[in-house]
C-alpha cells in the first residue's frame, strides 16, 4: 500500500494544497495575527471574493486570478470601512475581544445570507484555460488547477512578507502587534496603521477567492469550512508570523492529504484539528510564536 | 345604515358557508415543506416551480373535485429540526387536505411521525429508503428506486459490468460521509460482494473536502476494474476533475454522483464527464419521450428563466410534477379526500405521468427499479445546449430504455 | 421576599404550561414553543461560560449534538426511559464540559474560542465515523407511543423542555446572583486579580463548564425523540452555534434574565419570520440584530432597560 | 526571628535560559515595613508574583507564617492572609467599586472572619480609604488615583497579615502619593505586614524601616534605610559604572 509514487504524489498534492490554504489563511494572520482582530469572517469574504470572480469570468470570460487582482483594491477599501467601524464601536471602547467576536460572527452570517438572497445556494464554477489540465513530472501529476492557486498563493505570501520586513508601514504593522508606544514614537497613528492593514487583510480574500473557485465549486455557506482551517493554521504558525503561518498551512494541507490517501479521508478534519488542540495544550504560542 | 349593512353581510356570509356550492368552491389545500434556502435549495426550488405548473395545470383543467388547488407550503431551510414544526403547523393551523413530502431523506423523515399519527397519504420526493424505518403503508416514493431501494439502486449498475468480456473482478467504492452516498455506497458493497467481486478500496471522505486527487491516486494506486462512487455535487466535481488530472485507468467510472445531472456542472466539466456512467431519473433520449414529459418541460425551463434554478430541469423536476399527478389522479378516481380510500387506489393503480407508468409496490417503492445508468457521450465544452437534446447522454441501462451501447473501458 | 416572588414566578409558569396542554389542542403550538425553549436552554447554558465568565464557546453545537447522540446510543442500546436519557446526556455533555474546563487553565480569549471551534470538529468527525448511532447515514427514533397522561408525544416533550427550561433558569440565576456569580463575575473581568483576591478560578471555571456542557447536554437529548431523525450534519448544525450566542448578546450577557429574554424575543421571532416571510430573512435578521446589538447596545436589551429605569430614577 | 510572616529561602527562577532570580533570601518579621527596590528589570515583579503565586519558583521555598506555601495556588495563598496589589489597576470593572471588594470579603477572607455584614465590612475599608462616596460608582468610570486606592481597597478586604504593593504611586502627584503612604501607614498600624515595591525613593524611604535591593535577579543590599542607601554597591547599580 505505501508506495513511493503514491506518497510522492500525496506529499506534492499536500504541499500544493497547503500553498493555497496559506493564501486563505494569510489575511487573517495579518488581522488576527498582527492587530488581534478575530475576523471570524474571513472566510465569508474570501466566499465573497469567489463569487465576484465567478460573475465577472462568467460575463467577461476573465482569468479568475487577474479578476482577484483587480478587485483586490476595491476590498481593500471595504475592510478600511470596517475596521473603521470596528473601531469607533469596539477597540476605542476597550471591549474588542468577546463582542467583537460576535460582530464578526453576525458579519459573517449577514454576508453569506445576502450571497444567498441573490445568488442562491447553486454551486458556482469558473472557466479557465488551465482547469483540468496536468503537468506530469515523472510518476508525480501535478494538475494546474491546484498548481496555479500555490504559485498564486507563494507570490502573495511572499510580496506581504517582503512588504511587512522592509517598507516603513509594513513594520509599522508589525510594531502594531507588540508596542504601541513604540510605534507612537515613531510618529506614526497607529488607528491608520491598522486600519491599512486590515484593509490589507481583507484585500488578499479576493485573491483567495478567486483561488478557491479555481479548485472547486462554491456556494455561499462553504466558508464555513475554512473558519477551523484558517484558525488552526494562523494558531499553529504562531499568531504574527508570516512564515509560520506558511509552514503551518503546508503542514495542515500534507496532514491532510497523507491521511487522506493512507489513512482514508473521512479521518483527515479529526487529525488536522487534533493537531491545532495539541498544539494549543502544549504550545499556544505556535510553532513559531512571537 | 352602517348596522343593516353589516348585518347584511354577515347574513350573506352564513348563507354562503351553509350553501352546498359554495363549500364546493372551498380550496384543496396541499400543504408541504420544501428547501427553498440552505443546502438543497437549489433542488427544493426546481422542485416548487414544478410543483407550481401541476397547481396551475389542474386548476386550468376545472381543479379537484371540482375545487381549486391551492398550496401552503414553508422553507424548511434544509433544516430537518424545522420539519415537525412545520407539519404540525400545516395540519393544526393550516387545515390543509393533503400533505406531500419535502425534498430528500432528510427533510422527508422527520414528517413521517406527524404524517403517520394522521394517517394520511405522504407521496414523497426522493427519499431513499425511508420506509424501510417506518414501515408506513401510506407512503408513496416517486424516486423510482425500486422495492429494494438501498441495492436495487446500484443493481443496474452492476449489472452493465457483468455483462462485459472479460467480466471486471475489482472495484473501489468511494463515497461521502453523509446520507445517501454512504446508502448508495452500501448498496454497491451488497451487489459487489453478491457478485463475488474483490472490493480493493472501501472509504468515505468528509463533505469538507478541497482537493481529490490524493483520493483518487489512492484508489489508482489500487488498480480497480471499477470504480464506483456515491458523492454530492460539489464533490462530484471534484471527484470528476480529480480522475481527469490523475488519468484514472478504471474501465468504468461512475455510480451515485449527485450533481452531474445538472445543466450547469455539466456545462462545466464538459469534455471531462465523457464515458463516466452515472445514475439519472430521466434524460431526453427517444426511449423516455413520455406523454407531456416536453410539454411539461418546455414550461417549466420558460419558468425556471432568472431564478437561479437548473434551467433544463431534466432530473428532478417531471417527478416533482408526476407526485403531485398521482395524488390528483388518486383523488379524482376516488372522488374523496378519505386518506383510507386514497391510500388503497395508490397501492393498486398504475398511473401514467409525466414520468412515464407509475405502480408502486406493498412498501410504497416503485414495484420495479427504473433507476437509469446514463452514459455521456462525445460532449463538447462549454456548451449548454448540448445537453437539451439526445445523444450526450446514452442510456445502457435498464433494457426497455436502453438508447445506445456502452463504451468500455470508459475512456477510449 | 424576593426569592419567593422569583419561585412563585417559575411555579406560575409550570402551571400555566401544563393548564396550556389542557386548553390548547393545536400541536403546532407545542411545537413551536419547544424550539423555542430548547434555544432557550441553549442560550442560557452558553451564557454561563460566555456571559457570567467571559469564555467563548463556539462549540455549543457540539454540546447538544453530544447530548441528542448519547440519547440515541442508549436508546439504542438498552431503551432507557427518556428521563434517564437526558441524565446520561447531562453526565456525558457535563465531562466533556470538565475537559473544556481545564483548557481554559492554558488558553485563554480567543484561544479558548478557537478550541473550543476545535473541538466540535474532532466530536463531528467522530460521530460521523461512529456506525453505530449510524454515522454519516443518520439515526432514526421512533416515537414512542407512550405519553403518560398528556394527550399527545409532542405535549410531553413540551412540557418536559419546560420543566427543564425553569430548571436551567434557577441555577443560571443561583450561579449568577450569588457569592458564586461574583466570583465568576471576578473571573471574567480580570482572571489573575480575582485568583488574587482568593477566588478559586480554576474551580469555579470547571464548575461553570461542566454546568454549562451538562445543560445543552440536556437541551440536546430529547431532540431525536422531536425530530425522529438525527444525523451529524443536522445535529452539529452552525445555526445552533449562532442562535446559542446571539440570543444572550442581544438579550444582556451580565445577568441571567438577559438570554431568557434573547432566546424568547430571538426565537420567537424566528418562528414567525420561518412560517411568514422566509428562512434566509430569518438569519439574515438575526445576523443583523446580533451586530447592531453588539455595535449600538453591548449590554443588551437588559443593559437598556437598566439604563432607562436608571435615568428615570435620576 | 520568631514571629516572621514570610521566610523565602534560596529562590530561583528561570525563564527559559533566562535566570530572572538567583538564589533571593528575603525575611520578613510581622508588622515590618520592607522597601523593595531594584532598577527595572531587576526582578522585583518576578520576585512578588512567585510570593503572590501568580509564577512558581523552579527552586527554594517560600514560608508564610508558618506554612509552606511554595506550590500553593495564589487564591489559597490570598485566604492565608498574602494579599498583593498589581502596578497596572485591575479592577473588576462590570462591578461597582462596592462590588469589587466584596469579592475578596467572600472570598480571600471568607474562611478566617465573621462575614454576616459583607457591606458594612466593604464600607469600612472604602472608609479608610477614602472612597467611600464613590461606592456604588462603576469602577471602570474612576481616575486615575481612584483606581490606585480601589487597587488597595481590594488587597484590604482580604484580611492580609502581610500586603505586597506593586508600584501603588507609579505616576501620581506627590500629594496623591502622601495620600496612599498615609493608607498604607495607617493599616500597617493594625499589624499588617508590608512589602512596598517602589520607584519613588521619598516615598520608599519615608516607609521603609528596612529596604532589600535587588540588581539582575540577585538581592546585594539588605537592611537599614540610610546604609542601604549609602551602599556602594547599590549606588552603582543605580547610577552605573
Amino acid at each position: 500500500m505505501l508506495s513511493l509514487d503514491l506518497f510522492a504524489n500525496a506529499i506534492v498534492a499536500g504541499v500544493l494544497l497547503g500553498g493555497f490554504y496559506a493564501a486563505v489563511a494569510i489575511g487573517l494572520a495579518i488581522a488576527f495575527g498582527q492587530l488581534d482582530i478575530v475576523n471570524i469572517a474571513h472566510p465569508a469574504f474570501v466566499i465573497v471574493g469567489s463569487y465576484i470572480a465567478y460573475i465577472v469570468n462568467t460575463h467577461f470570460g476573465l482569468d479568475p486570478v487577474l479578476i482577484g487582482v483587480l478587485v483586490a483594491p476595491v476590498f481593500f477599501l471595504v475592510g478600511v470601512g470596517i475596521y473603521r467601524i470596528y473601531y469607533a464601536a469596539f477597540e476605542r471602547t476597550g471591549q474588542e475581544s468577546l463582542s467583537g467576536l460576535a460582530f464578526f460572527f453576525g458579519l459573517m452570517f449577514i454576508i453569506e445570507v445576502v450571497l444567498i438572497l441573490v445568488y442562491g445556494v447553486d454551486y458556482r464554477l469558473v472557466r479557465a484555460g488551465y482547469i483540468g489540465e496536468t503537468i506530469e513530472v515523472g510518476f508525480v501529476g501535478i494538475p494546474l488547477r491546484m498548481l496555479v492557486p500555490f504559485v498564486v498563493a507563494i507570490t502573495c505570501t511572499s510580496a506581504i512578507y517582503l512588504y511587512l520586513s522592509r517598507t516603513f508601514t509594513g513594520r509599522a504593522i508589525l510594531a502594531v502587534a507588540q508596542d504601541r508606544l513604540a510605534l507612537q514614537l515613531m510618529g506614526a497613528d497607529p488607528v491608520r496603521i491598522k486600519q491599512f492593514a486590515f484593509g490589507l487583510a481583507i484585500a488578499t480574500t479576493a485573491i483567495a477567492g478567486s483561488l478557491l473557485i479555481i479548485i472547486g465549486p462554491v456556494e455561499p455557506s462553504v466558508g464555513r469550512l475554512y473558519i477551523g482551517r484558517v484558525f488552526a493554521i494562523v494558531v499553529l504558525g504562531g499568531m504574527g508570523s508570516i512564515s509560520g503561518m506558511f509552514i503551518a498551512a503546508l503542514i495542515l494541507g500534507i496532514v491532510e492529504t497523507l491521511v487522506a490517501t493512507f489513512m482514508g479521508p473521512s479521518w483527515a478534519p479529526a487529525v488536522a484539528f487534533g493537531l491545532l488542540l495539541l498544539t494549543l495544550a502544549v504550545r499556544p504560542a505556535g510553532l513559531l510564536g512571537r | 345604515m352602517k348596522i343593516v349593512r353589516t348585518i347584511a353581510r354577515i347574513l350573506a356570509i352564513l348563507a354562503l358557508m351553509a350553501s352546498g356550492s359554495a363549500l364546493a368552491q372551498k380550496p384543496i389545500k396541499i400543504g408541504f415543506s420544501m428547501a427553498l434556502t440552505g443546502g438543497l435549495a437549489g433542488a427544493g426550488k426546481a422542485a416548487l416551480i414544478a410543483m407550481e405548473i401541476w397547481r396551475d395545470d389542474t386548476n386550468k383543467n376545472g381543479g379537484l373535485l371540482g375545487r381549486p388547488v391551492e398550496f401552503v407550503y414553508y422553507d424548511d431551510a434544509t433544516q430537518p429540526a424545522k420539519v415537525p414544526a412545520i407539519y404540525t403547523k400545516l395540519l393544526e393551523v393550516d387545515k390543509v387536505d393533503l400533505v406531500v413530502s419535502s425534498y430528500g431523506t432528510n427533510e422527508i423523515a422527520p414528517a413521517m411521525p406527524i404524517v403517520m399519527r394522521k394517517k394520511l397519504v405522504f407521496p414523497s420526493l426522493f427519499g431513499l429508503a425511508v420506509n424501510d424505518e417506518f414501515k408506513y403503508n401510506r407512503y408513496f416514493q416517486i424516486m423510482p428506486s425500486g422495492p429494494e431501494p438501498k441495492t436495487d439502486w446500484s443493481k443496474g449498475f452492476f449489472e452493465l459490468a457483468m455483462a462485459q468480456n472479460p467480466k471486471p473482478k475489482t472495484i473501489a467504492i468511494v463515497s461521502a460521509d453523509a446520507e445517501f452516498s454512504l446508502n448508495a455506497a452500501g448498496g454497491a458493497r451488497k451487489n459487489a460482494q453478491r457478485l463475488g467481486m474483490k472490493i480493493v478500496y472501501d472509504k468515505t471522505y468528509p463533505p469538507s473536502t478541497t482537493d481529490f486527487t490524493p483520493i483518487v491516486r489512492a484508489i489508482q494506486a489500487t488498480n480497480p476494474d471499477i470504480v464506483y462512487v456515491g458523492s454530492y455535487p460539489p464533490d462530484s466535481v471534484g471527484m470528476v476533475k480529480a480522475a481527469n488530472e490523475v488519468g484514472l485507468a478504471a474501465k468504468m467510472f461512475g455510480g451515485s454522483m449527485v450533481g452531474l445531472q445538472f445543466a450547469a456542472i455539466q456545462k462545466n466539466l464538459g469534455p471531462m464527464l465523457n464515458g463516466i456512467i452515472n445514475y439519472d431519473f430521466w434524460v431526453p433520449e427517444p426511449t423516455l419521450d413520455f406523454p407531456g414529459v416536453k410539454e411539461f418541460l418546455a414550461k417549466y425551463q420558460d419558468a425556471a428563466k432568472g431564478k437561479g434554478v437548473d434551467p433544463l430541469g431534466h432530473y428532478l423536476p417531471p417527478y416533482a410534477y408526476a407526485y403531485l399527478q398521482v395524488l390528483g389522479q388518486s383523488v379524482q378516481a376516488v372522488k374523496s379526500l378519505d386518506q383510507a380510500k386514497l391510500a388503497a387506489h395508490m397501492h393498486k393503480t398504475t398511473f401514467d405521468t409525466v414520468v412515464g407508468k407509475v405502480k408502486f409496490g406493498s412498501n410504497g417503492e416503485w414495484a420495479k427499479s427504473r433507476v437509469l445508468f446514463v452514459q455521456f457521450r462525445d460532449v463538447q465544452p462549454n456548451n449548454l445546449e448540448q445537453f437539451a437534446g439526445p445523444g450526450k447522454r446514452i442510456v445502457l441501462h435498464p433494457k426497455e430504455w436502453k438508447s445506445g451501447e456502452i463504451v468500455y473501458p470508459y475512456k477510449k | 421576599m424576593k426569592i419567593s416572588a422569583f419561585w412563585i414566578c417559575i411555579a406560575v409558569i409550570f402551571l400555566g404550561g401544563l393548564a396550556f396542554t389542557e386548553v390548547a389542542t393545536n400541536e403546532y403550538y407545542f411545537t413551536a414553543l419547544y424550539v423555542i425553549l430548547q434555544a432557550t436552554i441553549m442560550a442560557i447554558a452558553w451564557n454561563i461560560l460566555g456571559g457570567f465568565t467571559g469564555y467563548v464557546n463556539f462549540g455549543s453545537a457540539a454540546f447538544f449534538a453530544v447530548g441528542a447522540y448519547t440519547a440515541i446510543a442508549l436508546d439504542k442500546a438498552l431503551g432507557l426511559p427518556l428521563p434517564l436519557l437526558i441524565v446520561a446526556a447531562a453526565v456525558v455533555c457535563g465531562l466533556i464540559g470538565l475537559g473544556v474546563g481545564y483548557l481554559t487553565l492554558r488558553l485563554k480569549g480567543v484561544y479558548f474560542a478557537i478550541a473550543t471551534l476545535a473541538m466540535a470538529i474532532v466530536l463531528e468527525t467522530l460521530v460521523t465515523n461512529w456506525t453505530y448511532v449510524g454515522g454519516a447515514r443518520g439515526a432514526y427514533i421512533l416515537t414512542p407511543e407512550n405519553h403518560l397522561w398528556f394527550d399527545s408525544y409532542i405535549q410531553m416533550l413540551f412540557m418536559l423542555m419546560l420543566v427543564l427550561t425553569l430548571g436551567s433558569v434557577a441555577i443560571s440565576r443561583k450561579l449568577n446572583s450569588s457569592r458564586l456569580g461574583r466570583g465568576l463575575a471576578a473571573i471574567r473581568d480580570d482572571e489573575v486579580a480575582a485568583e488574587c483576591a482568593g477566588v478559586p478560578t480554576l474551580r469555579l471555571k470547571l464548575i461553570s463548564t461542566t454546568v454549562m456542557g451538562a445543560m445543552m447536554g440536556v437541551a440536546g437529548a430529547p431532540y431525536p425523540f422531536f425530530v425522529t431523525f438525527v444525523d451529524p450534519v443536522s445535529a452539529f448544525n452552525l445555526f445552533v452555534a449562532v442562535n446559542a450566542i446571539a440570543m444572550p448578546m442581544i438579550g444582556g450577557t451580565a445577568h441571567w434574565i438577559g438570554p431568557v429574554i434573547g432566546a424568547l424575543l430571538v426565537g420567537s421571532m424566528q418562528e414567525i419570520i420561518t412560517v411568514n416571510v422566509s428562512s434566509e430573512l430569518n438569519v439574515l435578521i438575526v445576523g443583523v440584530m446580533l451586530v447592531l446589538f453588539i455595535s449600538l447596545a453591548p449590554q443588551g436589551i437588559v443593559g437598556l432597560v437598566q439604563k432607562h429605569v436608571l435615568r428615570r430614577r435620576r | 526571628m520568631s514571629s516572621a510572616v514570610l521566610q523565602v529561602t534560596g529562590l530561583t527562577k528561570r525563564f527559559g535560559g533566562f535566570v530572572a532570580l538567583q538564589g533571593i533570601d528575603l525575611h520578613l518579621s510581622s508588622g515590618e515595613r520592607l522597601g523593595l527596590i531594584g532598577p527595572n528589570g531587576s526582578g522585583k515583579t518576578t520576585l512578588i508574583n512567585c510570593v503572590s503565586g501568580a509564577l512558581y519558583n523552579d527552586e527554594g521555598t517560600i514560608v508564610f507564617e508558618n506554612e509552606d506555601i511554595t506550590r500553593t495556588p495564589p487564591h489559597q495563598r490570598a485566604r492565608l492572609g498574602l494579599a498583593r496589589s498589581f502596578q497596572i489597576p485591575k479592577p473588576f470593572h462590570s462591578m461597582t467599586v462596592l462590588e469589587n471588594l466584596r469579592v475578596p470579603l467572600e472570598y480571600a477572607a471568607w474562611s478566617r472572619s465573621e462575614h454576616r455584614h459583607i457591606v458594612d465590612e466593604a464600607m469600612a475599608v472604602l472608609e479608610m480609604i477614602g472612597l467611600k462616596h464613590r461606592a456604588n460608582v462603576n469602577s471602570a468610570a474612576l481616575t486615575q488615583v481612584e483606581m490606585r486606592k480601589l487597587e488597595l481597597a481590594r488587597a484590604l478586604a482580604a484580611k492580609p497579615r502581610l500586603l505586597v504593593s506593586d508600584e501603588a504611586m507609579a505616576g501620581l502627584s506627590g500629594s496623591e502619593v502622601d495620600e496612599i503612604l498615609e493608607i498604607l501607614l495607617a493599616l500597617n498600624a493594625r499589624g499588617v505586614a508590608v512589602i512596598m515595591i517602589e520607584h519613588v525613593m521619598r516615598a520608599v524611604m519615608k516607609f521603609s524601616e528596612r529596604i532589600v535591593v535587588l540588581v539582575a535577579g540577585r538581592k546585594i543590599a539588605d537592611g537599614d534605610p540610610q546604609a542601604v542607601v549609602a551602599n556602594e554597591e547599590v549606588i552603582k547599580a543605580y547610577l552605573g559604572e
